[in-house]
């Protein structure tokens, strides 16, 4: 497959992942909206693959130490992101128990 | 092996990650999202470090050990920080970015020109510029909501800004240009870290113009910066995984900026460059108008003969992290048969879905929360509405007031209800940093004073007077 | 771009297009569901394109008839497939004209 | 520099489609719909047309000259016959589809091995079994519907049916694997041909147990077939557009078919494999139970009586052609001030939104379409249930008869009206073939007749009648 068809299936991809996009999150519900925020923090954070890759092979240290910093980063994403989002949602209730729900 | 099952479990993710989104649409599903995203996530990072490529294990190990570290504590902020927190994680996203890309070129430069093609020459640099202008940017916008001394809250204005800007922006595509076109002439590995620098001051500059308040809708814009950005490092290691989650990440940063423009009633380049905290700064302080202030026992008694009310909470309450005296005041009022519910305007608060996650916190059923569009008409029927630290989304100038900053924004329609009190410290003005003629009107009663202490003491009120009845 | 790469980026489209496809064809409106038949079958005779290729290319005769069939096959489904769709559409009115709205 | 914008322009395609079937969500915009279909259609032939491979334009252009010639007839059939047309078109779809495969498979013959990788073969066999397959079932699901002579309607049943069709699906896949794993060995390309027969006789006998009322969910499910060999035909050119364009069709049909099924209670196997119209033959004629008629005039006097009229067209309104005349109706009652809707089931007809397209095309406004769910409620608000020729949609017994065929289907709750009248011509059961004891209720009127003459007579009376009023 050549160079430029790669590109082009790659925009491909795009697009259609964009169209995925704008109909699911149109849809989430107004309620959850600061959730919604920190968990595409963490899915995004999925760049962390990218890094891995850098921060194991064989390259020269220099390289893994940009590759180490940029997965570090990620990381810290991915871990925060999902545990705030959990946290909030899970304060959402429709029946009021007594007690509190997750305070911070 | 490995090689083979990274791509079905690519796939696999890039699923379970779409679901994240989708279920996120009702409370009711949202958590089965965290777990779907959670999953996907872990899936694609084991297969990744299996991977045969991938040899040297301690640093990886390092990292993701310091990842848990740093993002543990940053998950237990109080809700009051989540804006910070999430400029914060986008200037991690965008740095992440930057140094994979910067690291791409370097190793391409080793392998010999065919690894650098044009097009992947051009990858390279929409991340670098993307990753690296987010990353600063979000730093600034971070530092801005966490109002850190050295960073000025008011926007930062000087002749010709936008076109410095322009011009800078212009420098760096040109640079970037020559690189695409000569990616391994002697000198471009020497141009590569000018690019980057540019990125990062052009992130600065961006910010700096921009008042603080503005700065939720910046985050948005940034939040989609960050998922273009995972999108160019998806083009450049030709993962489509990548440029999936990138653009689910970008289209959620748009349309929560559309959303937030929309219901202020501006647009992107209005907040980009109107640098519209200025208002703030203009209009501030000095009214003449009077205010009739009313008594913590009077208003209680009022609230307590109501029969439907309606509590607007907004920015004050978020400050004040008043959301838990208001449940006090909400289980009171409920004791009483009152019907108590909350009108919740899309863009009160300093985030989208401030309001409801504050409530939320405070154990108050996200049923009795109503959207502004939904109470509107029933606002007539109302017999007190409570302002607890909201200002501009009740201000009826928004209506009429063609000079008003925030006309033709849709507000919640306080003012129609039949007594309305409203919580505020001071008289100094919101957001906007306009008057609110609402605070005026013959039906209003302000009740000044931090919220978490008014509403603390109506419910002292209320509970010592229960008893009578 | 390797042959096995090449095949899991085209289920990867397959994947995302089916998300797409659901998601929107679940919001047709009821009312529409005969017109959503037509037209569906009128796009997925873009396999017209594969027959075209077949068809012009410098292939043997018997191979160019082949496609040459399919091409026809798929053209009947493009022309009757969006023209029946838009009679049919035609029909749906919210406040009534005197006189018919296209009878047949 | 055409190969090169073949690209953007099947992206463009692809959007334009997705959009085609996203305003297809409103019949506000559903046109607009088509007109994004066919744009993208003609902008993929176009850019295909201009591909420089492409040298011989004469068959091209007389194909889809012919395609013309062919289409615009196919296009004008009366809307009773759409579901045929649809088989048809499907059967088509499979046509091409089987063809360029085979086509593919040769031409890969003859370039040597390495181009017929086994990934490759993997689908091209799949290719063309879905092709051929769809193209004989949907033939004879045309016939069916079509009610050609030789084409047995009743489900032609014999012993171990299904284990005979599940062998022969095992005989073929086990001849395509080889095909698969030996593409190029010598008995191969004489081996290809055997697939295509095995397929094209699956096909039919794939049928040939479905009873005729029966076919428009196996039409959903042929075309979800149709679309997946478009799908495959997409991995086999490396095509992304066809692979997208399969996708939504095939989703569609899925989509259809399991609404189909949830509306009828009923699960795909039992579509399939239950031969389900025998049900038909057992239990059709000879109901000893009393009917009770009614004449003309004295329906046309309760009807002139009513404030409220709901009518329930079912499959006869389509067999009669009578939905002009039920226009008619409507505006004679409206003309009274009666307020007239119609009750839709899902189901109703022969063909999912049969009765919408009939009504839409006598001019009904589609405002005026209420769906089951909707209508259900305000049935016994309801004076007069006109039940035209609908039956199986309006049996109560769906909803306690464990034993009935049609037991938990959802049902127009036409007996809980105040007064039923049912018009159907004979005392024969509808598509379930069961008896319909709302036809016994003492409240219905049955007006025995063809839809269209008897409606023909009411509208009549009531002109007639109008004067005097
Ligand atoms: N939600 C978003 O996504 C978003 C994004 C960007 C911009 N905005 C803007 O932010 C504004 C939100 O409107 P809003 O009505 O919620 O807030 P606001 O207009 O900013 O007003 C907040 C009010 O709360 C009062 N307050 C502050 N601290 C308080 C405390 N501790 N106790 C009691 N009262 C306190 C302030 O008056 P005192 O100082 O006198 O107490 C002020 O009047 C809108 O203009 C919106 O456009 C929102
Ligand atoms: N819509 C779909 O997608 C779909 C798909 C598959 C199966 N089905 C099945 O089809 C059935 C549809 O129910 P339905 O109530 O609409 O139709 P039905 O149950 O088939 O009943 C049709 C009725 O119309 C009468 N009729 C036929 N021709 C007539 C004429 N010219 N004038 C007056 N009456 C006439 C028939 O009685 P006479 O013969 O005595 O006149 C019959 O009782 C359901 O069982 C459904 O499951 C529907």
């Amino acid at each position: 497959m050549t160079e430029t068809s790669e590109f082009w299936s790659q925009l491909f991809v795009f697009v259609l992942a964009s169209f995925i996009g704008l109909g699911v999150i149109r849809r989430v519900s107004r309620l959850l909206h600061t959730p919604l925020m920190s968990i595409t923090n963490a899915i995004s954070a999925i760049a962390v693959v990218g890094s891995i890759i850098v921060t194991g092979a064989d390259y020269p240290p220099v390289i893994r130490l940009m590759g180490g910093i940029a997965l570090f980063a990620s990381m810290t994403n991915i871990v925060s992101g999902f545990l705030i989002t959990d946290r909030m949602l899970k304060m959402f209730k429709t029946d009021r128990k007594p007690g509190d729900g997750g305070h911070s | 092996m490995m090689t083979t099952l990274v791509h079905p479990a690519y796939i696999v993710a890039t699923a379970l990650f779409i679901f994240a989104l989708h279920w996120m649409n009702t409370p009711q599903t949202a958590r089965r999202g965290v777990y779907a995203g959670v999953a996907g996530m872990a899936l694609a990072v084991i297969v990744t470090w299996a991977q045969p490529t991938v040899i040297h294990h301690g640093w990886i190990a390092l990292a993701i050990v310091g990842g848990f570290a740093v993002g543990v504590p940053l998950a237990m902020v109080p809700l009051t920080a989540v804006p910070q927190r999430t400029a914060l994680s986008h200037a991690f996203g965008g740095l992440a970015a930057g140094l994979v890309g910067t690291a791409e070129y370097y190793l391409g430069l080793g392998e010999g020109p065919d690894t650098l093609t044009a097009f992947r020459m051009v990858a390279i640099v929409a991340e670098i510029l993307l990753g690296f202008l987010t990353f600063t940017g979000s730093l600034m916008a971070a530092g801005k909501l966490q109002e850190v001394k050295w960073i000025p809250q008011r926007p930062v204005t000087y002749p010709l800004q936008n076109l410095a800007n322009l011009a800078l922006l212009l420098v760096a595509a040109g640079v970037g240009t020559a690189l695409v076109l000569h990616p391994t002439a002697d000198w471009a590995p020497h141009l590569f870290p000018v690019v980057i620098a540019l990125a990062l001051l052009f992130g600065v500059l961006l910010i700096i113009p921009i008042g603080g308040a503005d700065m939720p809708t910046v985050i948005a814009i940034l939040n989609a910066y960050a998922g273009l950005s995972a999108v160019a490092m998806g083009f450049v290691l030709d993962n489509k995984l990548l440029i999936t989650a990138g653009a689910l990440d970008g289209s959620s940063g748009l349309i929560l900026a559309i959303i937030m423009c929309k219901a202020m009633n501006r647009s992107f380049t209005n907040v980009l460059f109107g640098a519209f905290g200025q208002v703030q700064q203009t209009k501030a302080g000095g009214e003449q108008k009077v205010y009739r202030s009313e008594t913590i026992e009077g208003a209680a008694q009022v609230l307590e003969q109501a029969s439907q009310v309606v509590i607007i909470p907004g920015y004050g309450m978020a400050v004040a992290q008043a959301q838990h005296k208001v449940r006090e005041l909400y289980d009171q009022l409920k004791k009483r048969g009152i019907t108590v519910r909350f009108a919740i305007h899309p863009v009160a608060g300093r985030m989208p879905g401030h309001m409801n996650v504050l409530l939320a916190e405070a154990d108050i059923p996200y049923t009795d929360l109503v959207e502004m569009d939904e109470i509107n008409p029933d606002m007539p029927q109302v017999d007190v509405a409570l302002v607890v630290g909201a200002n501009d989304v009740v201000n009826p100038a928004a209506r009429y007031d063609k000079s008003s900053p925030i006309y033709g924004m849709p507000i919640i329609d306080a003012d129609k209800a039949r007594t309305v009190f409203a919580i505020k410290r001071s008289k100094n003005p919101g957001f906007a940093g306009i008057d609110n003629e609402l605070y005026f009107s013959d039906k209003t009663w302000m009740l000044f004073g931090d919220a978490k202490g008014v509403i603390g003491e109506l419910v002292k009120q209320l509970s010592g007077g229960s008893g009578m009845h």
